[in-house]
């Protein structure tokens, strides 16, 4: 056990799904002797070499249609996109192929990729490169999509993500990369896709939140917890497929609900799961579900992001306003 | 080089039927067996063609997309392949499908608007149809990798149209096979038109070969009305990926005789002078027939029994494929996943209680 | 006045917007010589030129794109998309440049293309000719998506596209493209974009839809009329800007709302809909907001397209349940 | 063909400062004035460079994107191009942006993460940097469309790097160009890496001019450290789009000093010596400073004064910027439509309710 941040313990995973799977490979921009922008890669092409982790062309089409192709033949590969801002470029092979194949070819073959996406901002990025766009990907049928929120759950999901036969988009959240560092266990273990998590327990209101704004619902949840009101605060993990069990428990359980998310509010999934809440427990609701997410214009540079990104302060209004209601 | 590629192309059977100096030598190395092949699969896709658009018009058949003209370029290349050769074909290669041994009801479940005909088949590795266009050129690469990776000797073929040419996925995908040096084969057939669009529009190259230029392999352009010649091009491009030595680009020209779907009318963009001028002067059936005839490798009641022969065979897999009772509506939740989510569970179990009873 | 299907209705708009400005364009694929696979266009390069209406490659990022360079220089260029399943190869140049390109250049420039997308199933079209994906555009911001349901809507909505100052995604529904005729206003007149439309009044509850499910809700409602049951059927029109007055009006009188759309379910613009109007009519609502919707598979090919789509039986449901709640 | 495009560029002044054949003949055809200019803005943007390095070490910026090494290709070109002429440059062209007359103010505005960096300014058509690879190359190709439609004497030109030749947009702009035959010049700096990645590893085509073959139009390879031969390939693409001769594409071979931006550790991914050997014997600005002094053009005393200079500049932007005001957090809503939907209002009043209360 060390204490890893969460490009630590991806690369973790990463080592351990090349080292007991001689199919896995590796491909994308920078990967390979660099290590990655973000350097979750490093040190896996020195140690396992060009024809295993790849550094390929500038191109995102080309990468996740050259994966399928790999992927028919038994490789598993494992693509990294550099941004989610750039993803777009691959967006037609994953809607109209990737999340397909395995209906048109009625189960023959699945492409089985796994999609590793960097996400999100909060970290002073250049322009475009703080895109979260989760929900363009949760509505086409076919993908999984899942983002962790800790180093152990990074680890976990990704090495679920890599045995799952169908493909998973594995969303990191930017802001959480090295923010965080916690012990994670050695070796390989999973954490089913599919699954929510209670991040801390409470009774008044629940706090669904995804990625960069776990820690933002928790300090939200603290600083109530001094007035007495206690928040339960669940990370959703997998967005595709939904928790709906998890979800709907607690918010049977509380009656208040707050969405936290830091993509654009309209047709964001927060609108997907207040959806599904009020149609699945409607009648345990004391307050009508809140969303407290970044606003419908594009996300901005650096200067104005902080403006544009939930916080403390926005989540705690909107608490305020379901415990008042 | 420019005028090279316009005038350069191979051709070994003239439009008249007759072999060139190159032809002869070609046409000697190959069997006879070989040779009826060619005329036999070119013949059952045209009845086979023909046929589908009465099915489209009788109402028994959605809208579909023939090929009549491009018989020698699709069963050339394909009999140039193996069952162990990677094929990822658009929604106008049915004469690929034919040859390379996909069954003909998969093929008519297709266009019946039937998933279960985009479902391979053991034996073969022939790929459900690519609508978008020019998507499958990725995958055909990606396949060809895995080929090189596990150091099998398999080639993958991506067909495609020359309209695809215009499309980033053609480059992009161009560009992996070139770079990593793979054993694909990206066969496009310039059929001068996308939809209505000539290929003077589509792109300032004059011939679709000398895009290969760019990425540093080889682009070979052949008379793709020209069976022998299509198959024999196809093959030494099978050879070089086989033998590691890379991609190759072939631009078969051709010309699409009837319409782009059986929803299009092609006399709005296309002169009837010039259809009639492909049609007579560049039919790639008529010009073999005229040259098995010469050789004595087909006789006029030959024709006629084989002929019968493919009909018989496309009414029974009609009628078989009519038989097929269309799966359940719950079937649309049969292979989204390799295991169905809850949330899945709950839309495919409402499906199976409406079905089940009276509306309300 | 003549009675005209939704395609003459659109044709007669674009010919309009190229007599009354030299700056408007038409590009796509076989809109020229062809006049469009569905005959949208057909007649206007005869009477306009190949300068005006104008046969591009097959390229759809090229189209947009270039489109986007010539609207920069005052051109007004409308797009056509051959269908909304080959959307997806322009998908980077709408989301990271024409949506944001009013915010980037700080409102000097601002994209003002309109791209025409037929979109939808009920056609028995080939396979992957079907997507209904408008929840994705919904999402991006910057971008306004309208879609007309009635031949009358089309022209109006789409010559107000045409004036727009934006950009806007101009959906056509392919299974009303002649399924309707109707006595369509000569000239220029323009339906406001962001304005709802109740089609048919009622008390009970409120079926919401757009496109090719207004016609399905308006038959449901028919069929629950005679058993003293009354709909307000709204089409919703705008779905970007949405009309949240004239939605929540509507949700507010009848406390009971069915949302109609053939997206699949998950993260479709139905959840959107439902999560704003359980939020603003909280108080309001009977039952809980239903969603009936596409399946969360992939649009299937036409033999089981049927079972795919929602229809009168599925709606009536929806209906029999929130009445019944 | 191949061995031409890799031997083959344009170079006006060699490597140790001395005119070529070709170069001097340049050389006479051009003002003293510009050639000064050419060294000014050259030392300014590489004042301005390294200034920005520290400013981002300080803080005092966000992520940087350097540009050191690529002055001769970016001040060569700029100075092709009047203020007429369109341009849509990357992230790095802090170069062109400068030469052609863009604010300095809005240059270091877009690196402090402040929008109103992005903003055109009036009487030029400089646009905002295409951060999205090649997304750009479309736009070009518009823009000159208008001109071409508009029939203005007004040429467009894309800037982009040796990686974006592997985007589909790259490739689809250029068949564009190539189709509409059109006034846009597609400038690429081949600076040897895309990010990490060699050239060697983003296409089989060993230079990135060859790729205009595919698209029918010139492909000019030049020293991209040579301003003079930068400028002199770039006026002729620019008299050729003017005249209606249609696209230019333009290698500028050059070489990324520095890391990718200030984020990038280069020396994970490529050899000292490689980096030694570019920045001494290739160095675009040294190169030039001994032409000119051999021609009597520069003195000592004079490049101290213009260094001063250029310092003194830069520091006044950068206290000048340093004091603008941010604008308000509403100033999200201020440019998404021309006029705000009401849900967008509401969201607005969100914003400045926030912004005035405390917590809770
Ligand atoms: C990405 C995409 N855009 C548009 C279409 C619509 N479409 C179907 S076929 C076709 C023309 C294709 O022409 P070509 O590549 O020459 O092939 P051909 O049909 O001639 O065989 C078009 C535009 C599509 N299927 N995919
Ligand atoms: C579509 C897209 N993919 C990936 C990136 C991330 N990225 C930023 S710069 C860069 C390398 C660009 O290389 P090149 O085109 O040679 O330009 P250079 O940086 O050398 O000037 C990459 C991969 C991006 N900005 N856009
Ligand atoms: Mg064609
Ligand atoms: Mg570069």
């Amino acid at each position: 056990m060390t204490k890893w941040t969460m490009v630590q313990a991806i690369r973790d995973a990463l080592h351990l799904a090349l080292q007991s799977d001689p199919n896995v490979l590796i491909l994308g921009e920078d990967v390979g002797r660099n290590g990655g922008v973000f350097r979750v890669t490093d040190g896996l092409w020195q140690a396992f070499g060009d024809e295993r982790v790849i550094d390929t062309p500038l191109s995102e089409a080309g990468i996740i249609g050259a994966s399928l192709g790999l992927s028919l033949n038994g490789f598993k590969p494992i693509v990294e996109i550099q941004f989610m801002s750039f993803i777009y470029p691959g967006f037609e092979q994953i809607v109209s192929h990737i999340a397909r194949f395995r209906t048109r070819t009625q189960g023959v073959f699945s492409a089985p990729l796994v999609i590793r996406v960097p996400y999100g901002g909060g970290i002073h990025a250049p322009e475009l490169h703080s895109d979260s766009t989760e929900s363009l990907f949760v509505h086409i049928p076919g993908l999984k999509v899942v983002t962790p929120a800790t180093p152990t759950d990074a680890k976990g999901l990704l090495l679920s993500a890599i045995r799952d036969p169908d493909p998973v988009l594995f969303l990191e959240p930017l802001k959480l990369y090295r923010s965080i560092k916690e012990e994670v266990t050695d070796g390989w273990y999973e954490i089913p896709i599919g699954k929510a998590k209670v991040v801390r327990r409470g009774e008044d209101v629940t706090l669904l939140a995804w990625g960069a704004m776990v820690p933002v619902a928790m300090e939200t949840a603290k600083y109530w917890e001094n007035k007495g009101v206690t928040c339960e605060v669940i990370d959703l993990r997998s967005l595709y497929p939904l928790d709906e069990a998890a979800i709907l428990a607690s918010a049977k359980r509380t009656g208040r609900v707050v969405i936290v998310h830091e993509a654009p509010r309209t047709a964001g999934l927060g609108a997907e799961v207040a959806a599904l809440i009020q149609e699945e427990a409607f009648l345990y609701l004391e307050a009508p579900i809140l969303r407290v997410t970044g606003y419908d214009v594009p996300v901005p540079m650096y200067a104005l992001e902080a403006s544009f990104r939930p916080d403390v302060k926005r989540v705690s209004r909107a608490i305020q306003r379901v415990i008042s209601y | 080089m420019s005028s090279d590629y316009e005038s350069d192309w191979v051709q070994y059977i003239s439009a008249e039927g007759q072999l060139t100096t190159d032809g002869r030598k070609a046409w000697e190395q190959l069997s006879d067996q070989l040779k009826i092949q060619f005329y036999r699969w070119m013949t059952f896709v045209r009845l086979f063609d023909r046929k589908m658009i009465v099915l489209q018009r009788q109402g028994r058949m959605g809208t579909y997309a023939p090929l009549e003209g491009q018989e020698a370029a699709q069963v050339g290349s394909a009999l140039a392949l193996t069952d162990q050769d990677w094929v990822f074909p658009t929604y106008r290669e049915h004469g690929v499908a034919l040859t390379i041994g996909f069954p003909l009801t998969h093929v008519l479940l297709y266009w019946a608007g039937r998933v279960e005909g985009c479902k391979p088949v053991s034996n073969l590795r022939y790929l459900p149809p690519a609508v978008p266009i020019a998507t499958q050129i990725p995958h055909a690469v990606g396949a060809a990798w895995a080929a090189k990776l596990k150091k099998e000797q398999t080639v993958a073929v991506a067909y495609f149209g020359d309209g695809a040419t215009s499309e980033g996925d053609f480059h992009e995908g161009c560009n992996f096979a070139g770079v990593f040096q793979l054993p694909v084969i990206l066969f496009c057939q310039n059929n001068g038109y996308a939809i209505s669009v000539p290929f003077s529009r589509q792109s300032a190259a004059k011939t679709v070969a000398e895009r290969a230029l760019a990425y540093r392999f080889p682009g070979i352009r052949v008379d793709g009305n020209d069976v022998l010649a299509v198959y024999m091009v196809t093959s030494q491009a099978v050879k070089r990926a086989r033998e590691g030595q890379g991609p190759t680009l072939i631009e078969a020209v051709t010309y699409r005789k009837g319409p782009h779907t059986t929803a299009d009318d092609p006399s709005r963009y296309r002169p009837r002078e010039e259809v009639k001028h492909w049609s007579r002067q560049f039919d790639p059936l008529t010009r073999y027939q005229l040259l098995l005839k010469n050789f004595q490798l087909l006789t006029d009641s030959e024709e006629e029994a084989w002929e019968l022969e493919c009909k018989r065979r496309i009414e029974q897999a009609i009628k078989e494929m009519e038989s097929l009772t269309s799966p359940p509506p719950t079937h649309l939740f049969a292979h989204v996943f390799s295991d169905l989510p809850p949330a899945l569970h709950k839309q495919r179990l409402q499906v199976k209680q409406k079905e089940g009873k009276e509306h309300d």
